[in-house]
């Protein structure tokens, strides 16, 4: 089961990420293909600044947060003065973009080498250089983003997020501010991305661009589908099954390259499965019903034909 | 020709008619009234095969219509012109003509023409470009082109001018007349509606409040849901 | 100022290219509002399988080539018929469509690097399209020069079927407003199909000439589709003429700007200047040219915001 | 309390609102008349800043309100139903309304973080504030949990005007809040109506059922084809030779005077 230890620590971080983007994609309605880049400015402003500058390690991990905020809004504000399709368009620019600026920017980021020598920070005088301080450092903290996140869905705030994504046209009607709003989900998916790419960085050492290409911006959006876009422990579950799969893969004795490939391949074909079959994902459903219950509403939907419209 | 038999349709998992029965004779012309929400384009999307019903049947010549694809039922001599988007309208008179055109329908470009004159004149013109009541003959035009024998309007008035629905509706008239074709109309124009139609349907909530006699609908309870 | 030309030069040959893939997105896009990102797999399958027939068997490269683009075709077609239709008819939109597209395009590059491996292809023409033809200071390759050709004859060929023929018609006629297609007892699936066809086509003819020229490797086909997706926002949704002309733009940018940044750079370049675009000018540069030129449907002026979108996942939803 | 002064709205070549120009008096319910496409909801687009005016000033109590953006009109007091109710659509009935109450602190998520009880206190009271209000227009308080799209069209009319109520805005733009009601659901509205401008609101009104409007309003305006062709009490209004001609037929004309 070592193979399990080694990979929890990176289905932690992926959670997070996960669950940054389904605020966005999930819960906003706004479709962001940038997740991949966002993740790597995180971890290459945490990585730059404490390697070739020594910038204190907790300095770094607030810098790298705050940038990456910064990096999603600036993303988000032009193309929310328009329709949602521009979103696509503009987030897969900015993926490109931000993809080649990590690869081509020699100087700072070391290029297509990639950066080494990043460090696990000591917090309090408390040492997490070890893998199993690590972890748990990385699993608290997952928990309490993904737990912070949840709880913003359901606060007033994630309200005024699900009408925005009902109906753009009405919650605007109703006096919110729709475009604040949305760079705001925007800038703290953002934050909570940079934090989970400060702790890929720690948790690897190093870093390449090869992480944070389109392919991986895929890679979470398939997370957040088939966990389940409407909710934030479907999303985090997400990142678990996806992040499993490839060590299922290796157990066929496969190439690198095949592997890779043959993996990309089962996503697609997860994507184009779970919009047939659950378009709210594995765990969509389970939450739904969840919801009711609490609502103490379960007897009063008629056998779901009305859902099913 | 058209029967509608207990027809239950729900539209989005609600349901929008509930148990409606009704008869067209052949060449009749049937003015249908009710509020907005009542059912009356549900009625005609789901006889257009557009809607699915949940129970009930739409007969047309005794033959069960319900259930089969728009096209199909459109070559059965049934055409509608839905309400406000019954154009192309990027599109030339003459271009949506020649789409909607059968090469088998007993109507042509003439006998659009002649009912429409202005259409002819116009024909190079861009729909777009043209007034509310001339776009809206264009889209009976683009109905009459598939040849129908049944030809079903949803509000064909709404938003014209008074004159011009005084010439859309006459032109109804002689399109019943003159080429035999039963027609369901569906308005908000009572008074006009009742007056050239010779039977009524009154939807409310989804049911059949009142059918027959127009000049009776008028008169009694009735009125008092429109 | 010989460096300059040059640059042009390249600029026309890439614009064409992108130019190719965004007619075929724009048209899609323009008709259906289908976002169709699976248009880079029918590229890339045209150009694997030409590669794979003519290096992998003893066929000649001509019938690879015309096996590959009628493969690709069928592609395009499939996944109209079988995947986006059915979807729509259980009330799927843009949202659901543009995740099962994606879905497509990571099963099907994927699936060819698995077969063909990672680097990248390329087939061997011989010498005669590869030669140079000198244009006083700059040169270009003959292939270069009939893709440039291939294009302009898209574009014209295009805006003809649209204009003149009864295909055109039906296919304007399904932008403009395709509940009215069906009303009116014509099969709006069946246009779009055609529609689908020629888009594929143009894309498979793009896949082809890019395994002949600098050869396929995966990316490349996304890294196109990318580019005709910023053509298509700044073209003008729904404005075919639009597309091209912001493609050809966005080919001349991409080259013409190494003269003063080098080359890693170029695409970064391109995309901010889209981004800088999209901010100053929202709805593109359809609101510079007035004039209704070659367009398949009215830009969404009265539309709502709501409505206008194609990417909402409310629309998305119900279980089972 | 509200005034349009020649407001003109085009849609390609289609003169949407063509040079229109009343006034909305202050606590009173105003009816706006016409038939299908005569320009009332592009109407209320235009006051709610839902659409831009190509010419013309809308003014609310005095203040030019034309080029602002719809929020900051809610924010003045002006609030409106739709035609086509447009909840939303995955929030329950309750959430539907308390998201409407104005000025929660928990609009920003700054607030959720750094003064979560407060958010919380607020909240409480905005859910029981919203509970009132969809008890005031008759909404059956079982189904406050049940999700809007699953509701039938007559308790979304419902849910849609209790959204209103919870906007606490001045100025109500109601689109058609009779239409698909039955008559119990139609007698509610009446009274919340006469409620709320009994407690000092205004109310503008589009409304098809023209004995609703003579029972409601207290001033009517006529509109067709984009322009006003009349206004005065609704009486006087259904006497007019015109709209009787364009609009009722004779027998409502018969039935009024």
């Amino acid at each position: 089961m070592s193979w399990f230890q080694d990979l929890l620590p990176l289905i932690f971080i992926y959670a997070m990420l996960a669950v940054s983007l389904s605020l966005l994609l999930g819960h906003t309605g706004v479709f962001s293909m940038a997740h991949a880049a966002l993740f790597g400015v995180g971890a290459y402003t945490y990585g730059v600044l404490t390697v070739k500058h020594g910038v204190p390690l907790l300095l770094a991990c607030l810098a790298a947060v705050v940038a990456c905020a910064l990096v999603s809004a600036l993303i988000a504000a032009p193309s929310l003065r328009v329709s949602g399709d521009y979103f696509v368009v503009a987030s897969l620019g900015a993926q490109v973009v931000i993809s080649d600026v990590l690869s081509n920017w020699d100087g700072v980021t070391g290029g297509p080498a990639g950066l080494p020598g990043i460090l696990r920070p000591v917090i309090a005088g408390v040492d997490f250089s070890s893998d199993d301080s690590f972890l748990l450092l990385v699993a608290v903290i997952s928990c309490l983003t993904v737990a912070v996140c949840a709880w913003v869905v359901r606060s007033p705030f994630g309200r005024t997020l699900h009408a925005l994504r009902d109906d753009e046209l009405a919650a605007a009607a109703m006096g919110k501010p729709t475009r604040r709003v949305k760079i705001i989900v925007a800038t703290f998916a953002g934050g909570v991305a940079g934090l989970a790419g400060v702790l890929y960085s720690q948790y690897f050492f190093f870093l390449s661009p090869d992480t944070f290409v389109l392919s991986n911006s895929i890679t979470v959006i398939t997370m957040v589908v088939i966990g389940g876009m409407y909710t934030v422990t479907g999303s985090a579950l997400g990142a678990a099954v996806i992040l499993l799969l490839p060590e299922l893969l290796k157990e066929l004795d496969l190439e690198p390259s095949t592997a890779a490939a043959l993996q990309q391949m089962i996503f697609g074909a997860l994507l184009i499965a779970f919009m047939f079959v659950r378009p709210r994902g594995i765990f969509g459903g389970v939450t739904e019903i969840a919801r009711r219950v609490r609502a103490g509403q379960g007897s009063q939907t008629k056998g779901g034909s009305v859902a099913d419209a | 020709m058209l029967a509608i038999e207990d027809l239950s349709v729900d539209v989005l998992g609600k349901p929008v008619l509930r148990g409606v029965s009704a008869e067209l004779a052949a060449g009749s012309f049937t003015a249908s009234f009710g509020h907005n929400g009542a059912g009356k384009t549900t009625l005609l999307r789901t006889i257009m095969g557009l809607w699915r019903p949940r129970r009930g049947r739409v007969l047309l010549d005794g033959e069960d219509i319900s259930g089969w694809p728009t096209q199909r039922i459109v070559r059965a001599g049934v055409s509608m012109v839905p309400q406000l988007r019954g154009t192309f309208d990027s599109l030339t008179v003459e271009e949506n003509l020649g789409f909607a055109h059968r090469p088998d329908a007993k109507i042509g470009y003439d006998d659009v023409y002649r009912l429409f004159p202005v259409l002819r004149e116009r024909r190079k013109q861009v729909v777009q470009t043209m007034s509310g009541g001339q776009r809206q003959m264009v889209a009976v035009a683009n109905a009459l082109m598939s040849g129908p024998r049944l030809l079903l309007l949803d509000e064909p008035s709404g938003g014209l001018a008074p004159r011009v629905v005084d010439d859309l509706l006459g032109a109804l008239k002689s399109i019943n007349r003159e080429f035999g074709i039963t027609i369901l109309l569906v308005e908000q124009n009572v008074r006009k509606a009742a007056s050239l139609a010779d039977g009524v349907i009154v939807l409310n909530q989804g049911t059949v409040a009142y059918a027959g006699d127009p000049t009776a609908a008028l008169e009694g309870d009735v009125w008092q849901l429109l | 100022m010989t460096l300059f030309w040059q640059l042009v030069i390249n600029g026309i040959v890439a614009g064409a290219l992108y130019a190719l893939v965004a007619l075929g997105f724009a048209l899609i896009f323009g008709c259906t509002r289908h976002f169709h990102i699976a248009h880079a797999a029918v590229m890339a399958t045209a150009a694997y399988l030409t590669f794979a027939l003519s290096e992998r068997t003893e066929l000649p490269l001509a019938v690879a080539a015309v096996i590959g683009l009628a493969a690709a075709t069928l592609l395009g077609v499939v996944v109209l018929r079988l995947i986006y239709l059915p979807l729509e008819r259980r009330g799927g939109q843009g949202f659901v469509l543009f995740l099962v597209s994606l879905g497509v395009l990571i099963l099907v590059e994927n699936g060819f690097t698995l077969w063909l491996g990672a680097g990248t292809l390329r087939v061997d023409l011989g010498g005669a399209l590869k030669r140079p033809v000198d244009l006083g200071s700059v040169s270009l390759t003959t292939m270069q020069l009939i893709l440039v050709a291939v294009a302009a004859a898209a574009f014209a060929g295009l805006r003809l079927l649209l204009r003149r023929t009864g295909l055109g018609t039906d296919i304007r006629a399904l932008a403009a407003n395709a509940e009215l297609v069906r009303i009116l007892g014509r099969s709006p699936e069946r246009i779009t199909t055609a529609v689908y066809a020629l888009a594929s086509v143009i894309a498979g003819l793009v896949g082809v000439y890019q395994v002949a020229d600098t050869g396929i490797a995966p990316g490349v086909s996304t890294n196109l589709i990318i580019f005709a997706f910023v053509a298509v926002i700044l073209g003008g949704i729904g404005s075919v003429g639009g597309a091209f002309a912001a493609a050809m733009l966005l080919g001349l940018l991409q080259n013409v700007s190494q003269l003063v940044i080098p080359s890693e750079w170029s695409i970064s370049v391109v995309f901010l200047c889209f981004l800088v675009l999209i901010t100053l000018l929202p709805s593109g540069l359809a609101p510079l040219r007035q004039r209704r030129g070659f367009r398949l449907a009215a830009p969404a002026g009265d539309r709502t915001a709501a409505t206008s979108e194609s990417l909402r996942p409310a629309r998305v939803g119900e279980d089972g | 309390m509200l005034t349009l002064d020649r407001v003109s709205k085009s849609f390609g070549g289609l003169r949407a609102v063509n040079d229109c120009s009343f006034e909305v008096p202050e606590r009173a319910v105003t009816g706006l008349v016409g038939p299908n496409g005569a320009g009332k909801t592009t109407t209320f687009n235009l006051i709610t800043g839902t659409l831009g005016a190509d010419a013309g000033e809308i003014t609310f109590r005095g203040r030019r309100v034309s080029g602002m953006s719809p929020q900051a009109r809610v924010r003045l007091g002006i609030g409106r139903t739709f035609q086509d109710v447009r909840l939303f659509p995955q929030l329950s009935a309750i959430d539907n309304v308390a998201m409407a109450v104005p000025d929660q602190p928990g609009d920003r998520l700054v607030n959720v973080f750094a003064r979560p009880l407060k958010v919380r206190r607020r909240e409480r009271r905005d859910r029981d504030f919203a509970r009132a209000c969809l008890a005031e227009v008759g909404f059956d308080t079982a189904k406050l949990g049940v999700r809007a799209r699953e509701l039938s069209y007559g308790e979304q009319k419902l849910l849609s005007l209790a959204r209103l109520l919870a906007l606490q805005v001045d100025l109500l733009l109601l689109d058609e809040p009779a239409s698909g009601l039955d008559e119990g659901s139609v007698a509610q509205l009446k009274s919340v109506v006469r409620a709320l401008v009994a407690k000092g609101r205004t109310v503008l009104l589009v409304e098809h059922n023209m004995l609703l409007v003579r029972e409601l309003c207290d001033h009517a305006v006529f509109m067709n084809e984009g322009k006003v062709l009349a206004h005065g009490s609704p009486d006087d209004l259904m006497r007019d030779e015109r709209l009787q001609r364009v609009y009722l037929g004779a027998e409502v004309a018969e039935e009024a005077s």
